[in-house]
């Protein structure tokens, strides 16, 4: 099959391809370089667990820019959420409140976002940086009034929230375990497979199970249904959404405020799954990120998966890999990749991208020779240089949407 | 001429003034609904703002900002969004404290060195942004967030343990060894004295008001006067108009982003110039993104953001005062300096509309009147 | 018969204009209604607020005889009119499916589209009349006859007997308006009421019943298109005498100022779009050149002003090899530049009049003093054009956009032509802008051929290029197929060389 | 002794032994520090009984000083809050503020810490005592005091010694504040290693790279290794300096934790601040799902007594790091006249430093920990400082 032929394959062959050969470069390294962590189940579940904020807030990214109105406020909606998420599991008892109100609480910076934008004609990045430093006060302040007053809370953080939990797939991942065993069998490559497969299907936490299952949700939300259309014509031509009554204010308040519903609830996730508690600036840059990632799958929420994973990968595992060694591999799986882009490239004749590739590929094969441990900056970093390189080779084919970032008045220009 | 020169001045206040009034008044509720009291919250902001120490402490605040804004600023007007003047100032502040402490350099020259180290490193930061944009189309809102990263996260948390000062036993603290005083820039609380008394209580203002005030002139002759600066806007305006024009508008991204990170290089030098002289611990950071507040604040406007970087550090000056004497929680600065930003830019945008209006309506009656 | 539409003292003001000022208009059923005036007379907000798009200040609507009061165009849809904007209202990325059946979409349960139900449905439409279209293509795909057709498919899609028309022949090539025309008189025949504006006398002429003229946001008069001519109506549209492009005597020198050698140019995709173009153009000379657009004129003048390389060939200009020179080289070199749309690519919109001005001419006095702009010099020379070139405006200071589209045209084209340049190339110059403002640009086009200068000149208005060029080369599929004399050709014949019909020396 | 003093009735250790670092004035009596030590650091966690209670002991104790002057406490950015360090140093504040009755001021630099120098100046404007808690503010607070020669400034964290003019005081009024926590947490390494019984430990630090946290580190390895040299020990730092994420992540400290323990690690210890709160909640999930129970090691407070209910059966014990203690000294200090400038270093001979009993769950090692704390006072240990 052609690389041309590939591409015009759909997403959900696409991906699962991509991701094969992924899995088969990474058992590649390996077993050359000895060590088990790379496509090890709880490897697999933490970068999981840490691609799903980046993945619900970069979700909720593209049904914004889907609908024309583009949001650097993320970040700030995403703290709105951790605030009312800890503070809805608090209040009520259950974390699945503290889910309702943080996505409520993310909805609310959404509807700001849209009234300013939308309402107004305040341009979008203007009203995203404002709404970025609101919230982090707002939420600061909140707590100073809320969780200072209750047992364990204080200004910047709330008391232990109860985890959502999660469920562990029966049959596959769990007592016949048909995917733990074939693990087990240690067969090349077979096993890395099964052993992703049955990471993603163990324990998985409800919130992960919600936030996969919001990929195919919103990409089918989007092509398929008339919300998803009426929504796609806000950000692709809203004139000529108008001119077929559609009412373009309205649709992108509605892609705006769910955009925000979903970065609070990206936001509540990293408390009620990750840390169980609220904590001040926990968001830690993570709604910018799900912006990139949003770019980088090219506004598509197969491709906002993919950007969460890249991104959550190697900061998972970074996290798991105590001595340093699989990080370090990393590189070689870089340069492995950038091999891959350089040949394609010269068939291509591509010769530029190809000599770049190259040389960045034998950069990151010098680096991985010459240490033995990846030095402590390298996890943190590993990931925005990932990203950039994707870019630096993928940006060109990106097509956002064409009226993305446009003010919109009704009646036309 | 008269009135239409008053009516413009009302123009031009009518939004700063409503979105202020607007953010007093929900910050008024917010102070209320806290059991603060609102009035003596911002009597006490006033009394603090007007003694000199506090003013000096403001204008020492709103120094970098306004750097940081022009820095901002220069992008967005070429609708370049440079989010990473953040880490083109740590780096660059961090690459000049390490380079200036290894040279030996007469008085002044000493200091325009580190001055120029900050600026190259800051413009080739920026630069490699826009390189990424021209050359493979790399969206700059994202390079810059990535590279923001890498620079903190990467290469100053890299690179820094190698060039820590080595201190005696026993000393705690970290940071890069100290410019020597030849780098240091005077202050300027001799020429504050001729006007008014004696600073005291160890208040210094920063010599860097100096350098803010060359790069807002600068900023200005360069944007509104200067051939490059017509090229700069009119690309922003329009890049296929400008290309049409005969601007290479891959340059014009090459130049912006370029000049962007060199002023943004000069967004660290209070900390290493007059403050403590190297790259260290307690380094101010998150100038780069209260940068973008400014500009925006101040529409990119020379003066304009003069205003809103004043504005920004008497809030930030404020939040010590208030929460000493206990009048309100420090949260109030941040939320009324949110507030302000969104009432300004909603306000702006609805003055907008009615320039607008009349502009046309002024067009049309001139066609009526000539046809 | 009776009368579907009935407007009755219609206005609508915006700030400073009076778009609509008590109109009054009626259409009977079945016929073909054209709406004549000139820019800015206010036809597009008659229709936009008979579709319900925009809601007029007064006035009263009927429909069928019925009082209606529309808040958007669902309810105008509801009463079974359509309407087809003067710029196509398509999102590019939307198949033509999905473009056709927005805001009026079948679904099955849950707001699930259904697709099939869709197409079938589009099937039906399309073979009712005679409108083919593959409903999986993409949009950004379609040529621009294919989406007049999937524009007015959208509009028979939901099934509307009143269709209004906004100027869809501005884009189209004759054959294409035939075709247009064909299908305009079937939809008659099976009973549907067409509004149609157009600027273009002749084919309103042709096509309709009745026609109705505005002038300045008046009804002046309803006639019978049988009992007028084209002088007629554009007396009526403008109180005075249809202004023609014609050229007198030829003042074609032998001195060459602009030589294209060789011009091959590729798309993204690597193929010719322009393959291998040569041509001359001598002083005091004006080469047309015909072709549909699409057919690589783009990428020719793009490649002739500098704006993007060429695989190959060089360009000279007054001899002089500019092939490697920058936009603003060649600018200086003596090139100026009309470009096809005064808001994408001429204009700073938000800028004042004495910037849009300078645009450029920036490195030059009296715009630059070395490396400054020249605020005064620039303001000085602005005026100059203001007056010069009859651009209307209360100053040089106010920002381009409050400008109608005929001043701002006549502002690019005082730009242009006030620096003396050697070659000029004009994109489609007179493009959406009324009969007053045409005769001042074709006015302005001439005397700088009589001094001397070059020009190049692309138009879709093929009567413009007959009159005003010296020569005509046709531009097909990348490459010119044909060199004609503009005194020996009509519109006719030269649509069929645009279309690839006609062959140099040729059969019909 | 060598540090006996006319206001307190009786000598502590430290001031018997007479070490040249130790605590210069002894403010406290012994059974006031019995009695704190009991207490939780924070203020919400101690009872009002047990207010009332000290408040008595307080004022039976004729030699407490007096003072109703204001003390200006300052945080760094984001330290409010954390239920660990600072707050232990606003329940030092909390106790002054009855006992001996001054008043108090807070604050907290803005979130770019463009203020720390402004903010000591604000409160030097109102306090003849001003505590910074970090050391990040080292370099303002030496700056500032030189322009406030009657204002006394205390750093928390900070020796606030010239080391290259012979480890003099920077100037009169400077003092620092700074603790053993290598010793401390060699006693937490000990309880580890005599309570694992996988033979593999753990150690998650907050911010690696500025040399304090290694001091925790170095001392609860060299604990471990003294009960068992064969002991596996896994160290992992959240962030690195100059990224202070790593004391805000508990999001992050939990994964850690995760792969820790299931790497068979059955006890942690963090030296993470806030990011702590992670390490707990590893420890319970993981214990939930293995069924074996794993523990955690808390630090700097008593977290048994602020943690969850939830999470307190799996924290074995706490590195106790008695800023409430030194807060309450400098304090007591400036009120009886005493400030004294240069460093007074808080270690286990003054109980400066420690471990937590509450719970209950080393009760059994009690007497073995004790015994390396009397080694380690009597110096036949030395604990070192790096890893
Ligand atoms: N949405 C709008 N808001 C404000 N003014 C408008 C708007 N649309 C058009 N105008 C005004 O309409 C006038 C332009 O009139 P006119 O319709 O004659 O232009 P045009 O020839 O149609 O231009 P174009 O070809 O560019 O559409 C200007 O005065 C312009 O300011
Ligand atoms: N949205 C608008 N806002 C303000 N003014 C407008 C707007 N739309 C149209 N106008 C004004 O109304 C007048 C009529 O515009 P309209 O577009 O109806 O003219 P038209 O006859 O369709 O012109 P054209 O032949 O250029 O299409 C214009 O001159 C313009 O000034
Ligand atoms: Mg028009
Ligand atoms: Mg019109």
């Amino acid at each position: 099959m052609s690389f041309t032929q590939f591409q015009k394959l759909p997403a959900y062959y696409r991906w699962p391809i991509l991701a094969f050969v992924g899995i088969v470069v990474l058992a590649l390294v390996q077993e050359l370089t000895g060590q088990g962590l790379l496509t090890s189940t709880t490897t697999i579940q933490t970068a999981l667990k840490w691609a799903m904020p980046i993945l619900i807030a970069g979700l909720g990214g593209l049904l914004s820019e889907r609908c024309g109105v583009v949001n650097i406020g993320l970040e700030g909606m995403m703290i709105l959420g951790t605030w009312f998420g800890a503070w809805g599991t608090l209040q009520f008892g259950s974390p699945w409140w503290g889910l309702f109100f943080g996505i409520l609480g993310g909805a609310m910076g959404g509807l700001l976002h849209a009234i300013a934008t939308v309402g107004f004609g305040v341009d979008h990045i203007v009203s995203g940086v404002a709404i970025n430093i609101l919230a982090p006060g707002t939420a600061r302040y909140l707590s100073d009034r809320v969780f200072a007053q209750m047992d364990g809370g204080s200004i910047s953080q709330s008391p232990r929230v109860e985890s959502l939990g999660g469920f562990t797939w029966p049959v596959l991942a769990k007592g016949p375990d048909l995917f733990g065993r074939v693990e087990r069998l240690d067969w090349f490559i077979v096993s890395d497979v099964f052993g992703v497969l049955r990471g993603l299907l163990f324990q998985m936490s409800y919130l992960t199970a919600i936030g996969l299952a919001l990929v195919p949700i919103s990409a089918f939300l989007l092509t398929k249904t008339r919300f998803g259309l009426r929504l796609r014509i806000a950000g692709e031509n809203p004139l000529a959404g108008e001119s077929l009554g559609i009412n373009i204010y309205r649709q992108k308040f509605i892609g705006v405020i769910i955009s925000g519903g979903l970065a609070g609830m990206a936001g509540s996730l990293i408390v009620l799954d990750l840390a169980q508690l609220y904590r001040q600036n926990q968001t830690t840059g993570r709604g910018f990120i799900a912006l990139a990632a949003l770019i980088f799958g090219n506004w598509k929420a197969s491709g906002v998966l993919a950007g969460a994973v890249l991104f959550g990968y190697p900061f998972g595992l970074s996290l798991r890999d105590l001595e340093g060694t699989a990080t370090r591999s990393l590189l070689l799986v870089i340069a492995i990749a950038l091999v891959v882009v350089m040949v394609w490239a010269f068939t291509k004749q591509n010769i530029a991208d190809g000599i770049l590739a190259g040389t960045v590929a034998v950069g990151s094969l010098l680096f991985f020779l010459f240490t033995n441990t990846a030095p402590s900056w390298l996890p943190g970093t590993m990931p925005y240089v990932l990203v950039l390189l994707v870019l630096v080779f993928a940006s060109q084919r990106l097509r956002m949407p064409a009226a993305v970032g446009l003010p919109y008045r009704k009646g036309g220009s | 001429m008269n009135t239409s020169w008053t009516r413009r001045l009302v123009l031009a206040l009518a939004a700063p003034v409503s979105a202020f009034v607007f953010a007093f008044l929900l910050s008024s509720i917010v102070l209320i609904l806290s059991s603060y009291n609102p009035i003596a919250a911002y009597s006490e902001m006033i009394n603090n703002a007007v003694k000199l120490e506090s003013i000096i402490d403001m204008l020492n605040e709103a120094t970098p900002l306004y750097i940081s804004g022009v820095a901002a600023a220069i992008g967005f007007r070429m609708n370049l969004f440079n989010i990473g003047v953040e880490g083109q100032y740590q780096l660059a502040a961090f690459a000049a404290a390490v380079i200036g402490a290894k040279v030996v350099l007469p008085n002044g020259l000493h200091m325009l060195f580190v001055m120029g180290v900050a600026m190259i490193v800051g413009g080739l930061y920026s630069g490699l942004a826009g390189l990424l944009k021209v050359t493979r189309g790399v969206n700059e809102v994202i390079s810059t967030i990535m590279l923001n990263s890498v620079a903190t996260l990467g290469i100053i948390a890299g690179l820094f343990p190698r060039f820590l000062e080595e201190k005696a036993d026993g000393a705690v603290g970290l940071g890069t060894t100290p410019l020597a005083e030849t780098a240091w820039i005077p202050n300027l609380n001799g020429v504050v004295q001729i006007f008014t008394r004696d600073i005291v209580k160890g208040r210094k203002l920063t010599g860097i008001l100096v350098v803010a005030i060359v790069v807002g002139i600068l900023y200005h002759l360069f944007i509104n006067r200067s051939r490059l600066g017509f090229d700069v806007r009119a690309t922003g305006m329009n890049p296929l108009a400008a290309k049409v024009g005969g601007v290479p508008s891959k340059k014009m991204i090459l130049l912006a982003m370029g000049l962007s990170g060199v002023v943004a290089g000069l967004v660290g030098l209070p900390d290493l110039l007059s403050k403590s002289h190297s790259y260290d611990q307690g380094f101010t950071k998150l100038r780069g993104f209260a940068g973008i507040a400014v500009a925006l604040l101040g529409r990119n406007h020379p003066g304009g953001m003069v205003g809103a970087a004043l504005l920004f550090a008497f809030l930030n000056t404020s939040s010590g005062v208030l929460q000493i004497s206990k009048t309100a929680s420090s949260e109030i600065v941040t939320i009324m300096q949110g507030i302000i930003l969104l009432a300004a830019v909603v306000a702006y945008q609805m003055v907008a509309q009615v320039r607008q209006r009349e502009e046309i309506k002024a067009a049309s009656e001139a066609t009526g009147a000539n046809a | 018969m009776s009368t579907a539409i009935e407007l009755i003292g219609i206005t609508k003001r915006f700030p400073g204009v009076i778009a609509n000022d008590n109109i009054n208009f009626s259409v009977e059923e079945g016929e073909i209604h054209a709406i004549c005036g000139e820019n800015g007379a206010g036809k597009s907000t008659l229709m936009k607020i008979l579709y319900g798009m925009q809601p007029a200040d007064e006035g009263v609507m009927k429909v069928n005889g019925v009082e209606v009061d529309f808040s958007s165009p669902t309810d105008a849809i509801a009463a079974g009119i359509g309407m087809v904007h003067q710029h196509f209202m398509l999102a590019d990325q939307f198949s033509v499916i999905e473009n056709v059946i927005l805001g009026s979409e079948p679904t099955t349960v849950g707001g699930i589209l259904d697709f099939d139900t869709a197409k079938t449905h589009l099937a039906e439409v399309g073979d009712a009349y005679g409108l083919t279209i593959d409903p999986d293509d993409f949009v950004s795909e379609l040529e621009v006859g294919e989406r007049q057709r999937v524009e007015i498919i959208k509009v028979l899609y939901r099934g509307a007997n009143i269709l209004i028309l906004d100027e869809p022949t501005a884009v189209l090539v004759p054959q294409e308006v035939e075709a247009l025309f064909d299908n305009l008189r079937e939809l008659k025949a099976a009973g549907s009421t067409i509004i149609f504006i157009d600027h273009k006398l002749q084919e309103v002429l042709e096509i309709s019943d009745r026609i109705t003229i505005i002038r300045r946001g008046k009804s002046i008069t309803t006639v019978n298109a049988a009992d007028v001519t084209a002088g007629d109506l554009a007396e009526l549209m403008v109180g005075e005498e249809l202004p023609s492009p014609e050229t007198t005597e030829s003042t074609v020198t032998d001195v060459v100022a602009l030589e294209v050698q060789n011009i091959t140019v590729l798309d993204e995709y690597g193929r010719p779009v322009v393959h291998d173009v040569s041509f001359k153009i001598h002083q005091g000379e004006v080469l047309g050149i015909a072709g549909i657009e699409g057919n690589g004129q783009g990428e020719l003048v793009d490649a002739i002003v500098g704006m993007e390389r060429p695989l190959s060939g060089s360009v000279y200009l007054g001899g002089l090899d500019v092939s490697l020179k920058s936009v603003r080289q060649r600018r200086d070199e003596g090139f100026g530049y009309v470009p096809k749309d005064r808001h994408e690519a001429g204009l700073l919109l938000v800028a004042p009049l004495w910037e849009n001005a300078a645009l450029g001419h920036q490195t030059k006095p009296p715009f630059a003093k070395g490396w400054w702009i020249d605020r005064k010099g620039s303001h000085q020379r602005t005026d100059e054009i203001r007056e010069r070139f009859d651009v209307r405006s209360p100053n040089a200071d106010v920002a381009a956009h409050a400008l109608s589209g005929g001043n701002q045209q006549k502002l690019i084209i005082g730009r242009e032509l006030i620096g003396d340049p050697k070659v000029i190339i004009l994109a489609h110059p007179t493009r959406g802008i009324d009969v007053g403002a045409q005769a001042a640009v074709w006015n302005e086009i001439r005397s700088a051929r009589a001094a001397g200068q070059a020009s190049l000149l692309i138009s879709a208005d093929l009567d413009e290029l007959i009159g005003l060029s010296d020569r005509i080369v046709v531009m097909f599929h990348g490459k010119l197929v044909a060199e004609l004399d503009p005194a020996e050709i009509t519109p006719r014949l030269l649509g069929s060389y645009m279309t690839g019909a006609a062959l140099q020396g040729g059969a019909q | 002794g060598g540090g006996s003093d006319d206001v307190s009735t009786d000598t502590t250790e430290a001031a018997a032994d007479g070490e040249g670092e130790a605590m210069e004035d002894e403010a406290m009596t012994d059974e006031e520090m019995a009695a704190m030590e009991d207490e939780a650091m924070d203020d919400e966690a101690m009872d009002d009984e047990e207010m009332a209670a000290m408040e008595d002991e307080a004022m039976d104790d004729e030699a407490m000083a007096t003072g109703d002057f204001n003390v200006g406490l300052t945080f760094d950015v984001g330290g409010r809050g954390d239920q660990s360090f600072n707050d232990s140093a606003a329940a030092g504040i909390d106790l002054a503020e009855s006992q001996i009755g001054i008043s108090s001021s807070e604050a907290e630099p803005n979130a770019d810490g463009s203020n720390r120098a402004e903010l000591l100046q604000l409160q030097a404007d109102n306090s003849p005592l001003v505590i910074a808690v970090g050391f990040l503010f080292e370099n303002d607070v030496k700056t500032v005091a030189g322009d406030n020669p009657d204002t006394n400034f205390a750093v928390i964290d900070s020796p606030m010694l010239d080391f290259d003019n012979g480890a003099t005081p920077f100037a009169d009024n400077i003092a620092g504040l700074t603790f053993a926590e290598h010793e401390g947490s060699f006693l937490v390494g000990a309880a580890a290693a005599l309570k694992s019984e996988t033979g593999k430990i753990g150690f998650i630090g907050g911010v690696s790279g500025f040399g304090l946290i290694e001091k925790f580190e170095a001392g609860y390895i060299a604990g471990a290794k003294a009960v068992n040299p064969d002991i596996e020990i896994t160290s992992s730092y959240i962030t690195e300096f100059p990224d202070f994420d790593g004391f805000f992540a508990p999001d992050r400290a939990n994964e850690i934790a995760s792969a820790m323990y299931e790497g068979g690690a059955d006890i942690i210890y963090h030296a993470a601040g806030g990011s702590g709160g992670g390490l707990f909640e590893a420890a319970k999930s993981v214990s939930e799902a293995s069924g074996s129970k794993v523990w955690a090691i808390g630090v700097d407070s008593d977290q048994y007594n602020t943690a969850d209910d939830e999470v307190k059966e799996y924290i074995l014990t706490s590195m106790l790091k008695r800023v409430d203690v030194a807060v309450f000294q400098i304090i007591h200090a400036q009120a009886a006249g005493e400030f004294a400038a240069g460093n007074t270093v808080y270690d286990l001979s003054v109980d400066g430093v420690g471990y937590s009993t509450t719970g209950g769950f080393v009760d059994d090692i009690v007497d073995q920990l004790e015994d390396f704390k009397a080694q380690i006072i009597a110096g036949d240990i030395v604990v070192p400082t790096e890893p």
